[in-house]
C-alpha cells in the first residue's frame, strides 16, 4: 500500500494542518482511497472554505423562494404551481485547457444540477470573459468554448439564449466560462438529495464511469504555472447524447414516487454526490463499486471515487422500486446499477473487491471540512475622473466604440446557438433580458447575466452592487418583475489578503443590493484561484437574474419600432466617465471610480418604467450601460434601420452626456401623444426625466448638425466579430 | 508526395461517437462488433520530395492544428 | 387530417411539432416510439428536428435503421405524406426516401437565425395554400443543411419542379440555395427549416401556418 | 481482430472542412500543404478470426451504415 508521505498530501492539495485535521476526525491516518476523497471534498471548489463564512450574509429568502443555496440549483415560486429552477456555474479551468470539451460538459453540468430537481430545463444562458483580442490565444478559445456551448445544448434541445462576453489582457491566462441553467417545475414535484432512512437501495445510472478527469475538483481548485499545460489531468469529453437520454429517463422516473433523494454526479462524482446526498439524509452509505458500471478494466477504488465521467446520477429509492426504475432506464439504453444501501451509520463505507477500501465519517467530509477566515486587505477604491479632450467629435468616437470588441454585436456567436428550439423563446438573444414563455401559458420569464468586471477592479463593492443592479434592469427593461438571482464569483487566489478584499467587498456589495432590490440569491457557485503566474483576473462576480412577465404580450424589447416615436431618457446624467467605455477605447484609459449605485433611484425609475410597460403603454425600452446614451439609442435603432434625431438635454459636456455611464437609467420611445402624460408622470414621481428627440430617417443625429448614417453604424457594430474569427478555423 | 494523418482519441477519452456506432451496429445484426472507435482521416498533398522532411512539416501540423493533443493522437502515413 | 411524430433518441423538436399540429389540426398527434415497428393508421408522418442518436457518425444515419423507419417507408410507397423537418430531412436522405445527402454547412459553423424562403412550387399538398414565388420567413437551426446531389440529379428535381423552397440568402452553401424538396411521387417532404417554429404569432412569425393549412385540406 | 475502415467524400463531392484546413496550414506557415480532404476514420474489435467473412461482414456495415455512399467511399484494413 502506498505510503502517504508530505509530497503525497501536497499533491492532493491539502495542507499539512488539514492532513492532521483528517487524522484526528479519522482517529488514524487515512488511506491512498481515504485521502482522496477528503482532498476532494476539501477542495475550494466542492467546501467554499474560504467563502462560506462570507457567503452567509447574502440575503437568500423571501416568499419567492421556495429553494435557497444548499441544494443542487435554488427554486423559486413563479405562480399557478409553476416553479422555476435555476444556477449558474464556472468551467473556468478545464475550457483553458481544452475549450471545447471544458465548455460543453461545464452546459452538461449546468443542466443536470437542474434536471436533478425535477425540472425541465427551458434555457441556457452564459457569461464568458477571454484575454486581449490580440492575444495568440484567444481566438481559439472564444472557437472552441462557443462551439463547445452550441454542441452540446443545441443537442440536448434547450435554446441558449443569451449571455455576455468580454475580451480583456486580465484572463488572456484564465478564460471565464460560466453557465446557467433554468428550467421549470411543479412546485409541489421537486426533488431533493437528502438520503433520508436506512436500508434504501442506492442506483446509479447514465454513463459507465471511465478514468474521466480526476481530480478535475482539486483543479479547479489551483493556480496554473507554466507547468500545468504538461501535467493536464485527462480531460473530461461530453455526450451530449447521453445526456439528453438521461434528461428523458430522469423525468420519466420522477413521474413515478420511487424516488427518496437524487443528486448528480458533477465534481468528484460518486465521492461527492454520495456523501452529500448522505450528509444531507442524516445517514450513512454502504456502496459496493464492483456494481458500479465501468469503461475501462481494471479501475481501483481511488479512481471509480474520484472520476469525473460526465451523464451520471445517483439516486435513493424507496425498496422495491428498483425494477421499475431499471425498465425505463433499459428502455433509454442507459446503465443502470444498484450500487449500494443507506445506513444509519452516518458512515460513507465504500467497498470493492471484497474488502473495505474506505471507511469515513460523512459528516467529518461535509460540516467538519476547514472554514477559513481569510485575513484580507480592503482596498481604497480608485477614484476621480481622468482627464480627457472634450474637444472629441461625438459621432466618429460613436462608430469606433461601437465597433470594438467589448461593444461590437455578438451576432457571430448566438447565431450558432439554437435559441428558437422549444418554441417559447420570446426574445431571442440582442435584447436587454432574454424572454421566455412558460410553456402552455402566457406568463414568461425574463433571464440576464450581467458584471461590470472593470468596475469591480476599481471599487469591488461598488462593482457588486452594480452587476445586481444591471441585472435586475435589464429584466425591467422588458417589463419583467425581477425575483431571484443565482451569482458565479470568480476570483483570484484568496490566500492573497489583497484578493481576498476584493471577494469580501464584492459579498458586501451583492448583498447590499440584492437586499434593496428584493432580489434574493437562491443558489450559486465561487470560482477561485483564477491566476496564471500570480496574476489574477479583475473580480467578476458574474449575476444571473430571473424575472416574471405575468402577461408576455406586453412585453418590451429595444427596438425603435415607429416613425415620429419621442425618445425619452428616464433617470440622471451627470456625465460619469470613470471606467467608462468611452475613456479605454477612445482615450486609452482604465482609470478612475466606478460609477455611483444609488438603490433607491435605481428601484424608483425601474419601477416606473416597469409599470409603464405592464400598463402597455411602452413597447420600446432599452437601459443605458456600457458605452453610454448614445451607444444605447444607436442599439435601439439598429435592428430595424429606423433613426433618430436627439439633443443633449442637459450638463455642458457632450462627452460626459452621450458616453456617461451613470447608472439607473433607461431610454423609451414612445408614440408622441403620450409622451407628454408619461413625462409628466416621471416628473410628478420626482423622477429625473427628459425628452431627447424623435424617431425616424435612416441616420443618428445630435443636436440638429452632426449625423451619421445608421447603415454605417451598423457595419462597424456587426462587422467586428466575423472579421475577428475569420482566419479560425 | 501524398500523406495520410490517423487523429484518434487517447486511449481511455471518453468516445461517444464510437460507442453510439457500435452500439448501432449489435443492433443491425452485428453482434460480433466489440468497441468501436471513431476517429479523423486527413489525407494532404505535400509538394516537394524529401520525406522526412515531410514527416517533420506534417509532425508539426498535427502539433499545431490537425490534433488536439489534449485529447487526442496522430499517426502519419506517407506515401 | 390524423398525424403521427416519430421520436428518436434524443430528436428534440418532436414536442415542437406535436404543438404546432394540436394548434393546427385541434387534436394531437400520435407520438410514435423509433422502436415501434407499427404505424398507426395517419395521413402525416413528421420527423422532427433535433438530433438523433447524437446526430454522431453522419446525421440521421442511425435513425434511418430504426424499426419505425420501415413502416414509414411503407406508408410512403401506398402515397402517405411525410413530412422530414431538419433532422428529419436528414433522416429522409440517408433513408433514401428523397435523393442526395445533406453535408457540413459550408461555414462549418451551427447557424440558427430567421431566414428568407422563397416558396418556388405550390403544386403540392404541403404549399398548396402559399402563392407562387412567394417570400416566406422561417428559421433554420442546423449544422449540416448544406443540400448535395449531383447535376444530373437537380437537374431532374428542378425539370419536375420538386425544389419547393429556395434560400434568398444561402446560409450554409446548400446546391442551387435550395431549402427544400420533394419526393418522385411528391408526397413526401424533406426541408431544413422549421414551418413548426412559426404557427405562433409569439414566437417569431406565422408563415408556417400555412404549410399545415395545405395538408390540412388535402389530406382531411 | 482489429478493422479500420476509411470513409472518404467520393472524388468531385465538395469538401468545405477540407478546403478549411489546408487554408490554415498555409496560414501557419506550411505553403508546400496542396489539397487536403478529411474524412473519417472507424477502428473496430470484430470477434471472430475468419478474415474473409469479417471483410464481408465489413463490407456489409459499411453498405448499410458507416458510409452515406450517395457521397462517400470506403476501403477496409484488417489487422
Ligand atoms: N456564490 C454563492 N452564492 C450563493 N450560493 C452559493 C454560492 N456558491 C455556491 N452556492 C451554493 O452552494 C451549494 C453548493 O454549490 P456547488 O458545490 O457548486 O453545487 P453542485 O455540487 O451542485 O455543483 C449550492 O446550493 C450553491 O447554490
Ligand atoms: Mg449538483
Amino acid at each position: 500500500m502506498t505510503e502517504i508521505t508530505p509530497a503525497i498530501v501536497a499533491e492532493h492539495g491539502l495542507s499539512p494542518d488539514e492532513y492532521a485535521r483528517i487524522n484526528t476526525l479519522l482517529g488514524r491516518a487515512p488511506n491512498m482511497v481515504e485521502l482522496g476523497v477528503f482532498s476532494v471534498m476539501w477542495s475550494e471548489h466542492c467546501s467554499y472554505k474560504s467563502t462560506r463564512a462570507h457567503l452567509r450574509k447574502l440575503p437568500t429568502t423571501g416568499p419567492q423562494v421556495i429553494q435557497g443555496p444548499g441544494e443542487n440549483a435554488g427554486v423559486i415560486d413563479i405562480g399557478d404551481g409553476d416553479a422555476c429552477i435555476f444556477k449558474m456555474e464556472s468551467h473556468n479551468h478545464p475550457s483553458f485547457i481544452e475549450p471545447y470539451q471544458g465548455a460543453a460538459t461545464g452546459v452538461g453540468g449546468i443542466m443536470r444540477d437542474v434536471f436533478t430537481m425535477g425540472a425541465r430545463p427551458i434555457a441556457m444562458m452564459n457569461a464568458l470573459r477571454f484575454g486581449a483580442p490580440d492575444h495568440p490565444k484567444t481566438r481559439h478559445l472564444v472557437a472552441g468554448v462557443v462551439s463547445g456551448i452550441g454542441g452540446y445544448g443545441n443537442c440536448m434541445g434547450v435554446p441558449t439564449v443569451g449571455g455576455e462576453v468580454n475580451f480583456h489582457p486580465s484572463y488572456s491566462g484564465n478564460i471565464l466560462v460560466n453557465a446557467m441553467c433554468v428550467g421549470l417545475a411543479r412546485t409541489d414535484n421537486i426533488f431533493l438529495s437528502a438520503a433520508k432512512g436506512a436500508g434504501n437501495p442506492v442506483v446509479y445510472f447514465g454513463s459507465k464511469t471511465g478514468r474521466d478527469g480526476i481530480h478535475g475538483a482539486t483543479m479547479a481548485s489551483a493556480e496554473f504555472d507554466d507547468a500545468s499545460e504538461e501535467k493536464r489531468p485527462t480531460v473530461q469529453v461530453g455526450d451530449p447524447f447521453a445526456e439528453k437520454l438521461l434528461l428523458e429517463a430522469t423525468l420519466e422516473l420522477m413521474a413515478t414516487d420511487a424516488i427518496i433523494a437524487i443528486q448528480d454526479m458533477g465534481a468528484a462524482g460518486l465521492t461527492s454526490s454520495s456523501a452529500e446526498m448522505g450528509d444531507k439524509g442524516g445517514s450513512g452509505i454502504e456502496l459496493n463499486l464492483d456494481m458500479v458500471p465501468q469503461r475501462e478494466a481494471n479501475m481501483t477504488a481511488y479512481e471509480m471515487l474520484l472520476s469525473e465521467s460526465q451523464e451520471r446520477m445517483l439516486a435513493v429509492l424507496k425498496p422495491g422500486r428498483e425494477a421499475e426504475a431499471q425498465a425505463i432506464f433499459k428502455k433509454w439504453e442507459l446503465d443502470f446499477a444498484v450500487i449500494g444501501i443507506t445506513t444509519d451509520t452516518k458512515r460513507l463505507v465504500i467497498k470493492h473487491k471484497g474488502v473495505v477500501a474506505a471507511d469515513m465519517p460523512i459528516t467529518a467530509l461535509s460540516d467538519e471540512a476547514p472554514v477559513y477566515e481569510r485575513p484580507y486587505t480592503l482596498r481604497e477604491p480608485a477614484s476621480g475622473t481622468p482627464a480627457y479632450d472634450k474637444a472629441r467629435p461625438v459621432l466618429a468616437s460613436l462608430e469606433k466604440i461601437l465597433g470594438s470588441a467589448d461593444m461590437a454585436s455578438r451576432r457571430w456567436i448566438w447565431e450558432q446557438y439554437d435559441h428558437s428550439v422549444m418554441n417559447d423563446t420570446q426574445q431571442a438573444p440582442g435584447g436587454d433580458a432574454a424572454v421566455v414563455r412558460v410553456h402552455g401559458t402566457k406568463k414568461a420569464l425574463a433571464i440576464s447575466t450581467d458584471v461590470t468586471p472593470r468596475y469591480c477592479k476599481a471599487d469591488p463593492r461598488r462593482g457588486g452592487m452594480q452587476a445586481v443592479a444591471e441585472c435586475w434592469r435589464n429584466l425591467t427593461a422588458v417589463g419583467a418583475t425581477p425575483l431571484a438571482t443565482t451569482d458565479n464569483l470568480n476570483f483570484g487566489n484568496p490566500q492573497k489578503p489583497d484578493i481576498m478584499g476584493e471577494i469580501v467587498a464584492a459579498i458586501d456589495g451583492i448583498g447590499e443590493a440584492c437586499r434593496a432590490l428584493d432580489f434574493p440569491i437562491v443558489s450559486g457557485n465561487c470560482s477561485l484561484y483564477n491566476e496564471t503566474n500570480g496574476e489574477g483576473i479583475f473580480p467578476t462576480p458574474a449575476i444571473g437574474g430571473v424575472g416574471l412577465l405575468k402577461d408576455a404580450s406586453k412585453m418590451a424589447t429595444i427596438a425603435f419600432k415607429r416613425d415620429g416615436d419621442v425618445v425619452i431618457l428616464i433617470g440622471e446624467t451627470r456625465g460619469h466617465l470613470g471606467q467608462s467605455i468611452y475613456l479605454r477605447e477612445i482615450e486609452g484609459k482604465e482609470e478612475g471610480a466606478a460609477p455611483r449605485v444609488e438603490l433607491d433611484v435605481e428601484k424608483k425609475n425601474g419601477d416606473f418604467v416597469r409599470r409603464l410597460i405592464e400598463q402597455g403603454r411602452v413597447d420600446t425600452c432599452h437601459d443605458v450601460s456600457d458605452g453610454g446614451l448614445a451607444v444605447a439609442i444607436v442599439e435601439m435603432a439598429m435592428p430595424r434601420g429606423l433613426g433618430a434625431q436627439v439633443g443633449q438635454a442637459s450638463i455642458a459636456d457632450a462627452i460626459g452626456f452621450w458616453f456617461g455611464e451613470d447608472q439607473a437609467r433607461y431610454v423609451i420611445a414612445v408614440p408622441f401623444a403620450q409622451a407628454e402624460k408619461i413625462v409628466a408622470e416621471a416628473r410628478a414621481a420626482s423622477i429625473t426625466v427628459a425628452e431627447l428627440g424623435k424617431t425616424g430617417g435612416d441616420s443618428f443625429s445630435i443636436d440638429g448638425k452632426d449625423s451619421i448614417a445608421i447603415a454605417k453604424l451598423r457595419t462597424a457594430h456587426e462587422d467586428w466579430f466575423p472579421n475577428f474569427m475569420k482566419a479560425e478555423l | 508526395m501524398k500523406a495520410r494523418v490517423f487523429v484518434t482519441l487517447k486511449n481511455g477519452v471518453l468516445d461517444p461517437q464510437g460507442k453510439a456506432i457500435g452500439h448501432a451496429l449489435n443492433g443491425l445484426g452485428f453482434p460480433q462488433v466489440g468497441e468501436v472507435r471513431q476517429g479523423k482521416l486527413i489525407e494532404l498533398e505535400i509538394a516537394g520530395s524529401d520525406a522526412d522532411k515531410a514527416r517533420a512539416d506534417i509532425k508539426a501540423m498535427c502539433e499545431k492544428l490537425l490534433a488536439n493533443t489534449v485529447i487526442e493522437k496522430y499517426e502519419i502515413e506517407l506515401k | 387530417m390524423k398525424a403521427a411524430v416519430i421520436v428518436f433518441p434524443a430528436s428534440n423538436c418532436d414536442r415542437d411539432a406535436k404543438v404546432a399540429l394540436t394548434e393546427m389540426t385541434g387534436k394531437a398527434p400520435a407520438m410514435v416510439w423509433h422502436q415501434d415497428s407499427d404505424l398507426p393508421d395517419v395521413d402525416l408522418v413528421v420527423i422532427p428536428g433535433g438530433f438523433s442518436y447524437g446526430d454522431y457518425l453522419r446525421c440521421g444515419a442511425m435513425a434511418s435503421q430504426s424499426p419505425v423507419m420501415r413502416s414509414v417507408k411503407a406508408h410512403a410507397e401506398k402515397g402517405g405524406a411525410v413530412l422530414g423537418i431538419c433532422n428529419g430531412f436528414q433522416v429522409l436522405t440517408e433513408s433514401h426516401l428523397l435523393p442526395g445527402a445533406l453535408m457540413r454547412n459550408a461555414g462549418l459553423k451551427f447557424v440558427c437565425k430567421p431566414v428568407t424562403l422563397k416558396v418556388e412550387e405550390t403544386q403540392s399538398a404541403f404549399t398548396r395554400g402559399y402563392n407562387n414565388g412567394q417570400s416566406v420567413v422561417f428559421p433554420v437551426a442546423h449544422g449540416e443543411g448544406n443540400y448535395y446531389a449531383d447535376d444530373a440529379t437537380l437537374d431532374r428535381l428542378e425539370g419536375e419542379g420538386r425544389v419547393v423552397f429556395r434560400y434568398a440568402a444561402n446560409p450554409n452553401g446548400s446546391a442551387r440555395d435550395i431549402a427544400g424538396i420533394l419526393s418522385e411521387k411528391r408526397n413526401v417532404l424533406g426541408m431544413m427549416p422549421h414551418p413548426e417554429r412559426v404557427v405562433d404569432g409569439a414566437t417569431g412569425g406565422t408563415d408556417g401556418r400555412a404549410l399545415f393549412k395545405s395538408l390540412i385540406e388535402t389530406l382531411s
